[in-house]
């Protein structure tokens, strides 16, 4: 039986997790050396700004953070349809791993936004085009995460969250286009924030180091979550115990559970 | 499968008209939230005329969610929706008949009721014109976009509150093509294309929604 | 898994079985519900859905009916794959599920109205009348159902077994809340189906006597 | 280009925005990781108990057989 199951598909959950342990240390190793690389670039080698002197350095997180938020909602609804089409369970795990992470970096560039537009416009918060369709993009996350912990049927629950991740992702261009004209209808500031005017090399090289950074980041986080949320979910599959127990006692499910044959047949001679 | 399709449509729209009282409530709810306004804001007709369109399609937005979980929530219940699952037509088609009798009997009253919601914030004119004509055109995309939301939270405790969640944040787009053609009347322009943005992301609604709600009545009913 | 005691139908043994169910198995959230469930029906049988509490037998029928998607196995109707007839076997199907799917701000007439229409299948006020009073609710077409009771209730609901055309009935526990009578005359009316090559499958802990061609389906 | 630490915190006359950005974003992440590193162990310690458990339920029945 155990060997049965299709190692050599990647959707099947111990492959999954075998590959997740390999990978995620040096997700988090070159997380770490992108994000020393992309600080330094930003904080020693890129000038200050002409305008805004040294308060864009925010930027470097700013629009990597937001990048993410955009793009982690993106995977989602993919993950939803490869989800819904064949029903692959290790999809809805990956979908849901990545929400909290997406949720959060959405939540940062709101945040970062919010500090950049204090000295730049004078108030923390403007009703500006893209933070405004960011902060919607925060209530899409809630909503998904909300809704896929509401239904007590886990399946079921999976399945409905999934279909809002597609529903969400066919209205984000229209919400995106419909804040950024509501935006310019309403006079809109003239500086616009991530529009740090003639940006130098190293400006935009410390950005796509920082976004490198959080992309490599968000992997490793997300793959350590769904090897959590693998192993709640498959708790009593053999790969499980395999996984768990195997490694302390020197042995697989498999010959345990021959060792436990062995152990009936002597007991009964 | 046409004569099935007005059976159903006749069915929710004199289910809403019998039980009075909820459709009442739901206009009520419209019209009280309306005039809340000028009690928070203060009677000047500058600073109402300012917010009214604003106002009143907030104002809809909420009665519209309010009226939502009436939508899928008593056919649930008693079992017919499952019927309604069995009919020998597509369950897309009679997600769209639901909805499309939802806005008949629900939508309409907020359609006419607007211009003297709108006059009584201080809105005149061509501007209560182009506020009835916004939500004729807007409100069913409510109807459309609240019944993915309904469809998606029936059964589940505490789904009125989940629901708002889900829902609101996808109004955003028709709020800001609503009132904003309002205020461009206000402002001497005319209000072409916010009308007809509208219109385009009905020409979508109408036949994506009700797939995705069929979607959403399949897993809840399963 | 499944026992079946076929009943004494000799002459129907060699036509092509309508309704086949094979190797289904279900799940509700993380448990295995049954597995590996078969069965085949002929027109003229009844099958008798059975076994404890939780252990499926709303699920098979729900299945049966494709609200449901089994994990594994076919369901055929006349030898075809339900969800590939979709429509085409909705149309030949009636179900009744444990809720009445009666509404209770109209009369058992206006019930039955609506569901005609809705099904596409008017067969007139005079048959709706007949129906009505075969069920013994004679005098109450015309009170809102909300002011009848629970066996009342379900009878209106069963009125429909009176109206509709469809060949394959799907009950849920058909006889719960109906007085002997009730029972008696349903028996009767599911005795009426079968000779007319009719299918049902149905649900129930009472137990179901007197009928010939009932197969038995052992849920555990 | 900083003239020295004290001019490099000082970040030009940002530092409360700048070093509030860039504290909150590494704090959060770092807690992110953390919680769910104590959530896994926390996850596999229990399901091991379990497993552990079980396994010894089965060789008991089996040597009372």
């Amino acid at each position: 039986m155990f060997r049965k199951i299709p190692w050599f598909k990647f959707s099947s959950p111990p492959n999954f997790y075998w590959l997740a342990d390999r990978l995620t240390p040096w997700l988090w190793g070159g997380a770490a050396i992108l994000g020393i690389m992309g600080l330094y670039v930003g904080f020693f080698v890129a000038p200050p700004d002409y305008q805004q002197g040294d308060s864009y350095r925010i930027m470097f997180i700013h629009v990597p953070t937001a990048w993410m938020g955009m793009f982690i909602y993106l995977l989602i609804a993919l993950y939803s349809v490869i989800f819904l089409t064949w029903r692959i369970k290790m999809a809805d795990v990956m979908a849901i791993a990545l929400a909290p992470t997406g949720a959060l970096m959405t939540f940062l560039s709101l945040w970062t936004g919010a500090l950049w537009g204090a000295p730049t416009w004078g108030t923390y918060w403007v009703w500006d085009a893209r933070l405004t369709s960011t902060l919607i993009l925060l209530f899409l996350y809630l909503g998904y995460m909300a809704l896929h912990a509401a239904v007590d049927d886990r399946e079921k629950g999976a399945r409905a969250a999934s279909l809002l991740a597609l529903v969400g992702v066919v209205n984000v261009p229209i919400i995106y286009f419909s804040v950024e004209w509501w935006h310019s209808l309403h006079q809109g500031m003239s500086v616009t924030l991530t529009d740090a005017p003639s940006m130098a090399a190293s400006m935009f090289a410390a950005m796509l180091l920082m976004t490198g950074a959080c992309w490599l980041y968000s992997a490793a986080i997300a793959l350590r979550r769904a090897q959590v949320e693998a192993l709640e979910r498959e708790a009593g599959n053999p790969w499980v115990q395999d996984e768990l127990l195997g490694a302390e006692e020197g042995g697989d499910a498999a010959t345990a559970a021959e060792a436990s044959g062995d152990l009936q047949r002597e007991v009964r001679s | 499968m046409g004569k099935m399709l007005w059976a159903l449509l006749k069915r929710d729209v004199s289910l809403i008209v019998m039980r009075r009282q909820d459709g009442l409530t739901v206009v009520a709810f419209f019209v009280i939230v309306t005039t809340l306004f000028p009690l928070g804001v203060g009677p000047e007709l500058e600073i109402l005329r300012e917010v009214g369109p604003g106002v009143v399609w907030v104002a809809a937005l909420l009665a519209s969610l309010v009226s939502l979980e009436r939508l899928f929530g008593d056919d649930y219940r008693d079992g017919t929706l499952e019927q309604l699952a069995l009919l020998p037509c597509p369950l897309a088609l009679v997600a769209l008949v639901k909805v499309a009798a939802h806005w008949v009997s629900l939508g309409v009253p907020l359609v006419l009721l607007s211009p003297l919601l709108g006059y009584s914030l201080g809105l005149e004119g061509m501007e209560l014109v182009i506020l009835a004509l916004s939500l004729v055109l807007g409100t069913p995309m409510l109807s459309l976009i609240g019944a993915v939301g309904a469809a998606l939270t029936l059964g589940l405790r505490g789904g009125g509150a989940l629901m708002a969640l889900l829902i609101l944040p996808l109004y955003v787009p028709v709020l800001i093509l609503g009132s904003g053609g309002v205020v461009e009347v206000m402002y001497g322009e005319a209000a072409h294309a916010h009308l007809s943005l509208l219109g385009a992301l009905l020409a979508l609604g109408v036949p994506l929604a009700p797939l995705a709600v069929a979607g959403a009545l399949r897993i809840v009913l399963d | 898994m499944m026992a079946a005691s076929d009943g004494p139908a000799p002459d129907r043994d060699r036509a092509q079985p309508r309704l086949t169910g094979h190797g289904l198995s279900c799940r509700r959230g993380d448990a295995a519900l049954f597995s590996n469930v078969d069965f085949e029906l002929h027109a003229g049988e009844l099958l008798f859905v059975r076994g404890r509490n939780g252990c499926g037998k709303t699920t098979l029928l729900r299945a049966i009916c494709g609200l449901t998607e089994p994990a594994r196995g076919r369901l055929c109707w006349d030898g075809r794959d339900i969800r590939k007839l979709d429509e085409e076997f909705r149309s030949s199907l009636l179900f009744l599920g444990h809720r009445d799917a009666v509404k209770e701000e109209l009369t058992p007439m206006e019930n039955l109205a609506v569901q005609d229409g809705l099904r596409g299948e008017d067969g007139g006020d005079d048959a709706r009348l007949d129906a009505l009073e075969r069920m013994g609710l004679a005098g109450r077409e015309d009170i809102p159902v909300r002011h009848l009771s629970q066996g009342q209730r379900r009878r209106v609901a069963l009125a429909r077994l009176l109206l509709s055309p469809a060949k394959l009935w799907v009950l849920d526990e058909p006889l719960t809340a109906l007085d002997v009578r009730a029972v008696e005359m349903l028996l009767g009316l599911f005795r009426e189906h079968l000779d007319a090559g009719g299918l049902v499958v149905a649900t129930s802990h009472q137990p179901m006597e007197g009928l010939r061609n009932a197969r038995a389906l052992q849920l555990d | 280009m900083w003239s020295g630490v004290g001019d490099f915190l000082a970040m030009g006359g940002y530092a409360p925005w700048v070093w509030g950005s860039y504290g909150v974003f590494a704090v959060l992440l770092i807690l992110e990781a953390v919680l769910l590193a104590r959530r896994r162990r926390q996850v596999r310690d229990r399901l091991t108990r379990r497993l552990r458990r079980e396994r010894a339920d089965q060789v008991r029945e089996v040597r009372e057989a």
